[in-house]
């Protein structure tokens, strides 16, 4: 038991940093931002594309990819290390993620000669960014049931509909995208799978204002929109098996969560009185901050035992779901503690006020998200209870009943 | 046994619950919170006409002389419709200090204007981060005149005048202060709930006049925010079930795998525990209701226990409202996050949790040592 | 809003002290019990019955029936005050509470008028003790599912099978006795309702022991037991409707759960030290103190809103689950809590050594029934949801199936 | 990276394991339960003779000189078979005490027969109710002699010899007191887990000599009880990862409604809770663990990490498993309640969670101070 790399992971470490010094600036306080004097998404995203193509250009762009479609067939652990580096630069993150991480990956599986020659190049060497249109209002957690609807017309298909959730909508160049092409068949047997140009016409796209005041997720409508026939991955009605081959490939986060942590937390109860003592001195204090360590310390070992695991050549399994389910609920409780501590002054968020510049604030408004986007509470935990316990399935009300007789609800 | 409110106040509540669907649905809500506007002129120039501000405020002040039951069920409402109006500061922290502690010259200048909503009071205490420490504000007053920053002061830039609590010559006192002095600076504060102002606000020699006996500040705050809790508490509880109704609204009506979301039973007992966090909480604020309207002297507890119980109950109610809506409940479109931001509010704003249930287990133990 | 009677319920009041104080010893003491001195179970029925016998004869026996079965025609207050008073008493309690409570009821409503001469009186004049034979091992929360077999024989049914979960069965003279007639009909539609002398060749009675070494239940088993036809009540295939009426006929209960709630508990923490310090000087304890004391606080008016509600006639609702739901897991996390406090020596459970003689242990073994008896927590939620909030039902994956084709699993 | 048991030290558990299995079924523990056998003296014997008392003892004291990882795999098995017997006594503590502070004779005396398992030894530290304060226990030592009462005594009626925290000349210290003294009375308690036997001891005169340094017995003690902490919670993992597992194999094959009651979401999130509580647990022993085997200066952080977690995770697991079960979860019959006992043995015998809470945010603060 040790926290060292193998011999072979030290290799790779020191080539990864090797080549990273060579191409890009390493980050002198870990606060430090690559856009913190970015002006505009649109440089942003030109910033992104200018770094992702050194990368391609030096053989790292897609480094998981096999090597027969450029990539180094790189495993998990290498990904982790990659990772673990490349945070220590000011290098963009982010915008390729779907298409060479999700997008590549299942038109490997599913797309044919000229669908591959027509795709992966360009993803590879990261001329366009891809985005993800998979949710629905009526569909987030029961993605099956979505209703965005494609016609077959002569050569082409006729999409409508809309979606929702889709990070980078407005800037990117491609989607992939999951439809229901026949309502008549139970839901799973209905879909079809296509990748669509983003610049189409009929494509509107929405920023979504979440409760934060930001907007980091679209909308996306769908109006007549034409999508030539092939563009379609996999057959007609064979969508959910494309669409579950994109979420195999859902990255598996192991990172560190960022911002107020325990150890900021206590921090804050250092410098706050509550019922006349520094609040750090108060039993009922001391009481959470010794839980939420413990859920700190259990967080950050189980992302150790993942790592471990994939340093062995294992895959991680559905136990990584813990990481977000814990991380996501306390994030929220901490936040609301914090801002407890700090009395009647816990609501203002002016960063040039607040403590650690409003952080706990920023926290409370965001962390709603953290329990609902990527799954949600309820979701993660049957993903625990049936993937990893192997508990069974509840019985599905709608099994076998054709899509266009399932009840619905009047609520988006 | 009757511990429940009479027909007389229930109607009256009715009555509220329907001025203020019609006054102040949650798009006037919204309009607080995407505007400038510090609150809701409109609906408090209607909330006025309705006699609320006037309620408890006895009759030979111009007021209503009704009971304290009644202004619960009255805040139970407000709360419910999370009116961005500054009902609490001026009704239950300045026009209750005046109640509790002026004189009745005090009396007469403020609580006729209080009633009739000429004036908007409010009550500055905390001084930045942290609870507040009754033995020392940093306030200070000497000869006639206040100097020092109270930060955050709720509806600070709305109201006429403030009951300040500060340093004087005998330790903590409280001091009328008239807000419009050119003397104090005022600054508006960023906060995560903009349909309530706070402001900061900076006396240099102000001029105030004391309120209550010098030197007994520290003891008239605590049975102000007493009586404060109690109706805060009726806010909460009220806002709690309107968050509950929401969720069960739109639980039932979305639909995933073929059935309501409603009937799964992750959500079921989510709901289920709402509600019963809120059954009790309310069990709680009847209590203190009693305990309010009677003077009774289980006051500080059954006040603190009331305000913690609410606090959780809405806490708990408005976080899990947003969960209940899945994506949607995290979107500004949506009026979610108006229950949340609110739980927070009334939770810091008369004293965190933390200071309320020390309170709490303080006079209990204290009771069971008698 | 006040607390007191109405001058109706105080008049009432003043005729149920008047009568008890008559023929009763008042109690000197709260914790003083009628049992005190009593040697055995035997002794303790023929007091009961002897003290039952007193009530029958000044007519308080059954004071919720109507007039007409010897009743007073008792409202749900009256029983409320009934109670408050009687407890104040010396007096035997609880061994009559199935006979008159539930199955006198159920006669009333079920029986034929043969039935109601044969039962009511001897029910009325405690002459006869009853139990309930409802639940069985592979049927808890799901009563309808329950597998004890009648057989139509001649004029007699042949039961047999297994019920648990019995109190009193020992020494009761009669049971309440839910049997399934036919399998090969839906589950709600296939049971069969029967009096069951409980002296009947066949019939025997095991006692349970419980995870505190006592036992207050019992198995009962069933071998070729023979009921004759005019001991059914209700029609055969009917007797879910008639378990039903039963079972609304359960009382309410707005009594006070008696032994370690919170003001016990501040008394143990004024007396043990925590990390150097009397523990109620510990931030963390008052931190817990406070939830309980607000729990207590919630639970005791919520009782007196349930009293209130039925004083103006109302009949108190589902919402009363609130009780017992957090009332036991209340228990059952404070003993844990008070043993905590006690440190190493929180598991000593000797009465003479422990604080609060043993009570916290006793109440930390305890406490786990409290959260299944009577509806385990999950189905009180259940209630709570469906009852109250109205929340839909889930879909019955048994719904309309054939009693004999449901799956069942291996676990009793 | 390599944050994982090894395989040779996953085969020693594999084999304790199975060993358990064999010998140390749930109805061996019943048997002690009911009888007034303090412990079980046959599996004792069996697990001297794999050599698990003499793991981690050096060779040169006749032990296998084992590591602290390989311990921690034979911890968590005991744990999991609810072993009735002096395991955590003698090897956790005992040994422990005599491997920090031990002189060469007291090693040469003590360590060949703890291996042999001749000897068994405790540890006794409490003196009644409450949490112990090392700066002044009751027990006192003078001229050689220990005089005081020690209670309670966890396998005290069983141990051969205990190290005892007493008052000396300079304070806190330890000592080794042989049990079979005719000065000491003994008196065996009635516990809520009787498969582990708990005493009263009496000292009256007896003898007794200094183990470590004199004074230094509150520091001694804390580095005993910190190593003992990740021990004991792998012995909780092991046994909350039972319940869990028997609540899972109850719930898979008892069906209600028609199906598995394990297909509820109520019992699946509650499973799905259990789980990620013994994962965050587990998580936090390996790291426990690993400051063990490597004598880490994060050790006290790491050790009171994982023993806080374990103790909840093992509660959890235990009070859930008897919900799970449902009516037959609370009868004697089935085997829940063994779990939900060992649950609280193991949490209150080496100090409560407070305590450890205590000590866990002192040293995170204290390490955030440098």
């Amino acid at each position: 038991m040790d926290f060292n790399d193998t011999p072979e992971e030290a290799a790779f470490r020191a080539e990864v940093r090797t080549f990273l010094d060579s191409v890009a600036t390493r980050k002198s306080d870990p606060q430090d931002s690559w856009d913190k004097n970015v002006k505009s998404e649109t440089e942003a995203v030109e910033i992104a594309k200018k770094w992702q193509r050194t990368l391609h250009d030096n053989g790292w762009a897609c480094l998981h990819w096999p090597k027969e479609y450029g990539g180094r067939a790189a495993s998990q652990i290498e990904r982790v290390i990659w990772d673990q580096e490349e945070s220590q630069y000011l290098v963009p993150k982010g915008f390729f993620m779907i298409g060479l991480g999700m997008a590549g990956p299942t038109i490997m599986t599913y797309g044919n000669d000229e669908q591959k020659k027509k795709y992966l190049p360009s993803l590879a060497s990261s001329e366009k960014i891809w985005c993800q249109l998979f949710s629905e209002p009526v569909a987030g957690s029961d993605l099956a049931g979505i209703r965005t609807k494609s016609e077959k017309d002569g050569d082409d298909w006729i999409i409508n509909g809309q979606k929702i959730w889709t990070s980078g909508a407005h800037y990117s160049d491609w989607g992939i995208l999951v439809t229901r092409s026949d309502p008549t068949v139970a839901k799973h047997k209905g879909l079809t799978y296509f990748v669509v140009d983003m610049k189409s016409p009929g494509v509107e796209v929405r920023p979504i204002k979440q409760i934060t005041g930001g907007s980091g997720f679209n909308e996306v409508f769908f109006t007549d929109v034409r999508i030539p026939d092939n563009q379609r991955l996999g057959a007609v009605g064979d969508g959910w098996n494309v669409a579950l081959t994109t979420l195999m490939n859902e990255r598996v986060a192991v990172g560190e969560r960022k911002g107020g942590d325990v150890l900021e937390l206590i921090e804050l109860a250092k410098n706050v009185n509550i019922n006349g003592k520094p609040a750090i001195e108060d039993g009922a204090v001391r009481n959470k901050l010794a839980k939420w360590y413990c859920e700190f310390s259990g967080l950050k070992f189980t992302r150790f035992r993942s790592i471990s695991a994939m340093s062995r050549g294992e895959v991680p399994g559905a136990e990584n779901s813990i990481g977000k389910l814990v991380g996501a609920a306390k994030s929220q409780d901490m936040a609301e503690f914090a801002m407890m501590l700090m009395d009647r002054a816990g609501m203002i968020n002016d960063k040039e006020i607040a403590p650690f510049a409003g952080m706990f604030q920023q926290t409370f408004m965001q962390s709603p998200s953290g329990r609902i986007a990527g799954g949600t509470d309820e979701v993660l935990r049957n993903v625990v209870a049936e993937r990893v316990l192997g508990l069974p399935q509840e019985p599905r009300a709608d099994k076998g009943m054709p899509y266009n007789e399932i009840p619905t609800g009047t609520m988006k | 046994m009757n511990f429940e409110f009479s027909d007389n106040q229930k109607l009256l509540k009715d009555q509220a619950n329907k001025f203020l669907a019609d006054k102040c649905p949650l798009t006037e809500v919204r309009k607080i919170l995407e505007s400038d506007e510090p609150y809701h002129k409109e609906l408090w120039n209607e909330v006025v006409n309705m006699g609320w501000t006037a309620a408890v405020i006895p009759e030979e002040y111009d007021g209503l002389g009704l009971g304290y039951l009644e202004l619960c069920m009255i805040a139970e409402e407000v709360g419910s419709s999370l009116a961005p109006i500054p009902f609490s500061s001026s009704v239950y922290l300045a026009t209750e200090a005046l109640l509790l502690s002026g004189t009745i010259e005090q009396k007469e200048h403020y609580l006729p204007k209080l009633a009739a909503g000429e004036l908007i009071g409010t009550l500055a205490d905390a001084e930045g981060y942290g609870s507040i420490s009754p033995e020392g504000f940093a306030v200070t007053f000497k000869d006639g005149k206040l100097n020092g920053e109270k930060m955050p002061v709720i509806d600070g830039d709305i109201a006429d005048f403030a009951v300040v609590a500060a340093n004087g010559d005998k330790g903590t006192s409280l001091y009328l202060v008239d807000l419009s002095d050119a003397s104090i600076s005022k600054e508006v504060l960023s906060t995560l709930d903009p349909t309530r102002s706070q402001a900061r606000l900076t006396f240099s020699d102000t001029p105030a006049q004391l309120l209550g006996k010098d030197g007994a500040g520290a003891a008239d705050l605590e049975k102000v925010f007493d009586n404060a809790a109690v109706l805060f508490a009726f806010e909460q509880i009220g806002a709690a079930e309107a968050a509950l109704d929401a969720a069960k609204d739109y639980a039932m009506n979305r639909y995933a795998f073929g059935r309501s979301i409603a009937s799964f039973q992750a959500l079921k007992h989510k709901m289920a525990d709402m509600f019963v966090a809120l059954e009790l909480a309310r069990s709680n604020c009847y209590y203190g209701a009693w305990a309010l309207s009677t003077g009774d002297a289980e006051l500080p507890i059954a006040a603190a226990t009331a305000r913690v119980s609410a606090t959780k109950a809405m806490y708990q109610c408005a976080k899990e409202n947003i969960q209940i809506h899945g994506g949607m409940g995290f979107t500004w479109e949506f009026d979610c996050h108006f229950f949340y931001r609110r739980s927070k509010l009334l939770a810091d704003n008369l004293g965190s949790q933390a200071l309320w249930e020390e309170k709490l287990i303080s006079r209990v133990v204290a009771s069971t040592a008698a």
